[in-house]
């Protein structure tokens, strides 16, 4: 009984320490904090998935923010940079709730980056409300655009997206595949085919352009499945596919395990359909995972495009120990260093860095088309006009991801013709 | 053989045993006779280890049992047959005797008391494949003091063997542990049918609300004047 | 001739009798038995393999989460963190031996490498499960009786929080995966392929059980367990340590999952969050059998897997839950101790 | 004079101890009530941690209305309280996302969910019924995940994990309002969980928690006690679930529903104290302090404080099963023994 008093008195006082350590201690803090204003410094909040089932992705951002920060010493002009790094777990209500914590207590001035449309959707909310400008945050879906411009004073804080519509992209498969049966390099048969895809915003963005492109283009849809992101085991599900036998399935998610045994599993089962994997190459470590059953899958992901990319990638590697892939941790490194660029022509035009100047500043020159970034190691140039507006402009010189087919670990270019390495090929049935 | 000294014992908040002494010799057959509710269950429970005694000590053979689980209780050679018996009833009666000889590793000893075990209670040799959960009262009697004897113990503890059974079948299990006490073991039995239990052992210990009121050889007892009046109705 | 007829008889007869006592067990397995037919039609011969080499994996997980409640009266609750360690173990073991087989194939290694992944998972799990009885369980067990089940139960969702978080501090959020175990073609039958990696999964949960069958029958340490969980202090009056036992059960419970986790380590991948399907299958298994009967639960995996694959077939993959879920409450409802019947002494406490 | 002031203070008394509070319960609902003025607890950071403070010492009483007095752990607490959240929150909705825009004020769709949640509470306690002690765990668990299943398979209702974002309650910044809202509920509903608990309908639920049988033997209906029980507990669920929709305004099945946020309420009510109510009040706010404190103060340690949640939970549970209210208890009335000799 004693021992027990004294365990319960200990558990007690452990509870209560922390109240006042943390009164003492945050009084301080804020004491600090009124001294560091005369050294200017900036909070910006990296907003990523950090942890949950995109967090190789959310690793790569962190890293990726990381070299671009150093490269400038964490300083833009007289400005020091403080991170606050913002996890979003991959879901959306634990993402706004990081995010308006990181507002209300770490003060962040600004946002960056950031992976899911549908954390993105949330997270607009929040900028909304605290007039916080977020900057490169993905997250590609229509539903994005459309809260954009259902009142773009209030959204707009949600300022540029960084990675355009699916539709704006995947309109590209059918116009590779199209030229394939074309060639008579393919011969599907009946032209039908299935979608799969995570059950976000994004899979279900993506599913839906997919299908209306395919369908002008004379297919018919025979099945429609949309899985939990975290779901991995999928023999059922694709044994009823490889019982109805499209002759194309198409399809998506940001969720490695889950994508990667998708893939494998459909090699096991013999799946004949082909299959389009939308992003199955995004994370860099993706062949460890489904090894030769990848061969033949089609994907869209952007290259190494420049010198300066391939040595970012090694680079990256020799300081972080894992493969960069172009589409995450490419991309976010030419987010950060828009931003940073974006600040600086902020500090130049308004004399100061704070939320007012860089949102005017993208408001006034960046969604005019007057300014646009290009110097990135992935897309030529990353610009907007008013049309395009939260998208960037999609194009070739522009933003563009070539089509491409796996053999082996590595994604042979297949479309846009000027840029094919090889052509579509068809494993023998 | 057994020694019990001063023992108080109870259940968490509720003490039932007040200063309890025992001592049994060993190859004596000695009964202890009470009213319900006086401690006569908590007595072999505590002696057996399977409650802790809250002051006092119990020595076996020389050694001091009453901080010992009840495993080791066993293991020294003190076997309890309970009132509730606790046979394991999911078991074919064989495997409630394997299990009974669990502390000896010697197969070819196992096996030997088991022929004794199946001569002694013929009735159990009949449903050796049986499960425990479908025999009768007077059967479950019998493989629990079978069960108890497996274990080849020196002493035998028996919690109210005939609570409950047919008067030919309490003949049967106290006929057989008349046996088992003609062969040498060394026997204390918990009884309410005073009068047989006072006919079949040595000496007796009576237990009135949880302190020791008389002991004595069991025909002395059987004339005493008060265990006349309130044991047998005389 | 005549003693053949006689048997037959016999055999008849108790089959009969155990109808009579428990109807709802051949009403279940004919449920079975159709969903089975049903998915064969709709979903060629291919889903119902599919289906039976899930519900090999269920059976496993199922019965060292039941062996643990009927012996102990634990429902326990952070099985799936169990699965987890071993997928994780498997994965460690496995890898670097895996890399190494790159630059240097060795065809014998390479056959063998998986086993050591196995081997190593079941060990880690016994070794998990013993500190955390002697931890955890042991303190509670020795301190009060009083409210045992439920108060045992919290303190598994407690462990489960500690181990799964623990994992997420130390090795983090990501996923360690492999392509697969054993790099050879599927093996193809008719129009079923299966991998070997599939295969073998299943074909290690059966030898895992048949082992545990034999042991808990046939050796002394293995009736003891029985003995426990059928009646403590009965043991304890036959001389069996109890505290070994419930230690040796819990660890044996734990490395089952284990085991099933580095077996299922080519599809599930090795995460701090992965053990919470496996737990769901687990319980589902079990509360529909009944707690404790371990037998039982090796046939539930079956079913429940059957069940997995229907509603997957026919309503879609994002009812994967769902419709089991409701299975089940229906169950419960109609059949409190499950339909095999629960084994379980104590559980019926407050 | 003197004499009214008495019956005063008597009258006075009574109702304290009718609604359940003491003195230092009045001390402490007066220092939260002026917390945030004091600082640093006026900041609005702080704030926002003791409205969810509040809202989990709120959730923890009613969660010990089932699992403290008659005994069955609501596993499915989270899930139903997500569906008063829901359903608040689709009564809200004018966007184009949802099928439906009734564009109800939260308001009134508070309550309207909390009656939602209420029926669910109903049909659980009718569930349950013939279930002991962990088969009713277990059943409102798998409740719990079919309803989560359903929220987020109904997409067209909920959006599923794409995540709603119903309107807010106050349309500012400040959490000031939320705070007094928050506590108010949390008063609110001790009150009633206490009048309820110390009536006759309390001593029905404490005979049917001990022993089920003999209360059932006694004359006690289970039918009604149990599934009153249910209903009362999951009404408030469902109110403090329209609470978290507009002060969160976003909301996903897994980050309500999810049985971890049952275990996350139910660590708190019994580190608390089981059957005491007023424990997890006590605890809720030190632990949300520490657990966001360590959550700010060691980002390179995610996870850290659900670590510490479990040991804490662990620890109660094997040492001190009647958790910090039980020790207040008992401290409480070592030191009136120690007074006694004193007054005499």
């Amino acid at each position: 009984m004693r021992k027990s008093k004294l365990v319960t008195f200990a558990l007690v006082l452990s509870l209560l320490l922390p109240f006042s350590v943390m009164a003492g201690g945050k009084q301080e803090k804020e004491g600090a904090g009124a001294a560091e204003t005369a050294e200017k410094v900036f909070t910006l909040g990296i907003l990523g998935p950090f942890s949950g089932p995109s967090a190789r992705t959310g690793k790569e951002f962190r890293s990726s923010a990381t070299m671009a920060f150093e490269a400038i010493d964490w300083k833009i002009g007289e400005y020091t940079i403080k991170p606050v790094w913002i996890d979003s777990q991959s879901d959306p209500a634990k993402a706004t709730q990081a995010y308006e914590q990181a507002v209300v207590q770490d003060g962040i001035q600004a946002g960056i980056l950031n992976w899911h449309s549908s954390v993105a959707v949330a997270c607009m909310e929040i900028t909304a409300k605290y007039k916080v400008p977020h900057f490169f945050g993905f997250g590609a879906t229509e539903v994005v655009n459309e809260k954009f411009h259902s009142n773009p004073d209030k959204y707009g804080y949600w300022m540029y997206k960084g990675w355009p519509t699916p539709k704006k992209l995947s309109v590209n498969y059918v116009q590779a595949l199209e030229d394939a049966i074309e060639e008579g390099l393919w011969n599907p048969g009946e032209k039908t085919f299935a979608i799969y895809g995570e059950d976000t915003d994004w899979g279900r963005s993506f599913g839906k352009g997919i299908k209306e492109q395919l369908e002008k283009a004379g297919w018919r849809m025979v099945a429609e499945d949309y899985f939990p992101i975290e779901q991995t085991e999928f023999y059922p599900l694709l044994n009823k596919l490889k019982g109805i036998n499209p002759a194309l399935i198409a399809g998506t998610s940001t969720a490695p395990p889950s994508f990667s045994s998708f893939i494998k599993q459909a090699d096991e089962v013999g799946l004949e359909s082909l299959i389009v994997a939308d992003g199955l190459g995004w994370v860099g470590e993706w062949y460890k995972l489904t090894g030769t059953s990848s061969n033949y899958v089609i994907d869209q992901i952007p290259g190494w495009a420049t010198e300066a990319g391939k040595e970012f990638a090694q680079k990256f590697k020799d300081q972080f120990g894992i493969d960069p892939s172009p589409s995450s941790g490419g991309l976010s490194y030419d987010g950060t260093r828009f931003f940073i660029a974006v600040a600086r022509k902020a500090i130049e035009e308004y004399g100061e860095l704070s939320s007012e100047s860089i949102y005017n500043f993208v408001k006034n020159f960046v969604w005019e088309g007057k300014w646009s970034f290009k110097d990135g190691i992935v897309m030529s140039e990353y610009a907007a006009t008013p049309e395009t507006v939260p998208d960037p402009v999609v194009g070739k010189g522009y933003y563009i991801f070539p089509v491409l087919q796996y053999f082996d670990g590595e994604g042979k270019i297949i479309y846009p013709p000027e840029w094919a390495v090889q052509k579509l090929q068809v494993p023998s049935k | 053989m057994l020694k019990v000294e001063n023992v108080d014992s109870g259940y968490d908040f509720l003490q039932v045993l007040w200063g309890i002494n025992i001592e049994i010799n060993r190859g004596e057959f000695v009964a202890l006779i009470g009213p319900n509710g006086a401690g006569k269950t908590t007595t072999l429970r505590t002696i057996s280890g399977l409650l802790k005694p809250k002051g006092g000590r119990i020595f076996f053979k020389d050694e001091l049992i009453s901080n010992l689980p009840p495993y080791e209780i066993t293991h020294s050679g003190l076997s309890y047959v309970s009132e509730d018996l606790n046979l394991f009833v999911n078991m074919p009666v064989y495997e409630n005797l394997l299990m009974g000889a669990y502390i000896i590793k010697d197969e070819k000893k196992i096996k030997q008391t088991m022929e004794y075990i199946y001569e002694l209670f013929p009735r159990l040799a009949e449903r050796k494949k049986q499960l425990a959960g479908t025999l009768s009262g007077g059967e479950r009697k019998m493989l629990a003091i079978a069960r108890g004897m497996m274990s080849n113990p020196e002493m035998l503890l028996v919690d109210e063997p005939s609570l409950g059974l047919a008067p030919y079948l309490v003949r049967n299990v106290f006929d057989a542990l008349k046996t088992l006490h003609g062969e040498g073991l060394t026997i204390l039995l918990v009884e309410q049918n005073v009068n047989a239990t006072l006919d079949i052992t040595d000496r007796a210990y009576i237990i009135e609300q949880g302190k020791i009121v008389l002991s004595g050889k069991s025909k002395d007892l059987a004339r005493n004047e008060h265990v006349q009046n309130v044991y047998l109705g005389i | 001739m005549k003693e053949n007829t006689e048997v037959l008889k016999t055999l008849g007869d108790s089959i009969l009798e155990y109808i009579k006592r428990k109807p709802a067990v051949p009403g279940a397995i004919a449920v079975t038995v159709v969903i089975a037919i049903i998915i064969g039609i709709a979903g060629g011969p291919a889903q119902v393999v599919n289906a039976i080499v899930a519900g090999g994996m269920w059976a496993l997980l199922a019965t060292g989460l039941t062996m643990i409640l009927g012996v102990m009266n634990v429902p326990n609750f952070f099985h799936g963190e169990s699965f987890m360690v071993g997928a994780y173990t498997a994965y460690f073991i496995f890898t670097p031996i895996h890399l190494y087989l790159m630059d240097n194939p060795n065809k014998f290694l390479s056959t063998i490498a998986p086993f050591a992944g196995f081997f190593a998972a079941a060990v880690i799990g016994f070794i998990l499960g013993s500190i955390l009885e002697k931890l955890v369980f042991y303190p509670l067990r020795s301190k009060t009786k009083e409210r045992w089940v439920m108060n045992s139960f919290l303190l598994t969702v407690g462990v489960s929080y500690i181990l799964s978080n623990g994992v997420n501090l130390v090795l983090g959020p990501n996923f360690r995966g492999i392509p697969r175990y054993w790099d050879v073609p599927p093996i193809k039958f008719f129009t079923i392929r299966l991998t070997v990696d599939r295969l073998f999964a299943f074909f290690l949960a059966m030898v895992v059980l048949l082992l545990l069958w034999y042991f808990m029958g046939k050796t002394r340490t293995g009736r003891a367990i029985r003995a426990v969980s059928q009646d403590e202090a009965g043991a304890a009056m036959v001389g069996i340590n109890i505290n070994n036992i419930h230690t040796l059960t819990f660890s044996l419970g734990t490395s089952m999952a284990a085991i099933a986790g580095a077996a299922l380590l080519f599809m599930f991948q090795a995460y701090p969050t992965v053990g919470l399907r496996p737990l769901y299958y687990a319980w589902y298994v079990v509360m529909l059998v009944g707690l404790g009967n371990v037998s039982a639960a090796v046939v539930g995996g079956f079913i429940v897997a059957f069940l997995q694959t229907a509603t997957q077939q026919f309503f879609g993959i994002e009812w994967g839950e769902v419709v089991p879920t409701v299975v089940m409450m229906i169950v419960l409802i109609v059949a409190p101790s499950g339909i095999f019947g629960s084994e379980v002494k104590g559980i019926q406490e407050q | 004079m003197i004499k009214s002031t008495g019956k005063a203070s008597t009258i006075a008394r009574t109702l304290m101890s009718r609604t359940g509070f003491s003195s230092s319960g009045i001390i402490l609902i007066a220092i939260l009530a002026v917390l945030p003025f004091i600082p640093p607890f006026n900041s609005e950071y702080i704030l926002r941690w003791l409205v969810v403070g509040a809202f989990m010492a709120a959730q923890a009483v009613a969660f010990d209305l089932t699992a403290g007095f008659i005994n069955v752990v609501n596993f499915g607490f989270a899930a139903i309280l997500g569906v008063g959240a829901y359903t608040s929150a689709i009564l809200a909705n004018t966007g184009p996302h949802i099928i439906v825009q009734p564009g109800i004020s939260p308001w009134i769709g508070i309550f309207i969910g909390a009656f939602a949640s209420a029926f669910l509470g109903f049909i659980l306690g009718f569930l349950t019924l013939r279930l002991r002690g962990l088969y009713a765990a277990i059943m409102a668990w798998f409740v719990g995940i079919a309803l989560l299943g359903l929220a987020r398979t109904l997409t067209p209702l909920t959006r599923g994990s794409l995540g709603m974002s119903p309107p807010s309650f106050f349309d500012t910044p400040s959490n000031m309002p939320y705070y007094y809202l928050a506590l108010g509920m949390m008063i609110t509903i001790y009150i009633v969980t206490k009048l309820v608990t110390t009536s006759h309908i309390g001593l029905a639920f404490k005979a049917l928690g001990q022993n089920f049988d003999a209360a059932r033997a006694s004359g006690i209906n289970p039918t009604f006690y149990r599934v009153f029980n249910f209903t009362l507990s999951c009404f408030f669920a469902g109110l403090l679930g329209g609470f978290y929709a507009h002060y969160f305004v976003s909301m996903t099945p897994k980050a309500i529903m999810h049985t971890s946020k049952s275990v996350e309420t139910l660590a708190i009510a019994f580190i608390g104290g089981r059957g005491f109510l007023w424990g997890g009040i006590v605890v809720a706010f030190p632990f949300v302090f520490l657990l966001e404190y360590l959550r700010s103060a060691l980002p390179q340690l995610p996870g850290i404080h659900i670590i510490i949640y479990g040991v804490l939970m662990i620890l109660v549970m094997i040492y001190y099963p009647n958790g910090v209210a039980g020790f207040i208890t008992e401290l409480k009335k070592k030191l009136w023994r120690l007074r006694k000799p004193e007054k005499t």
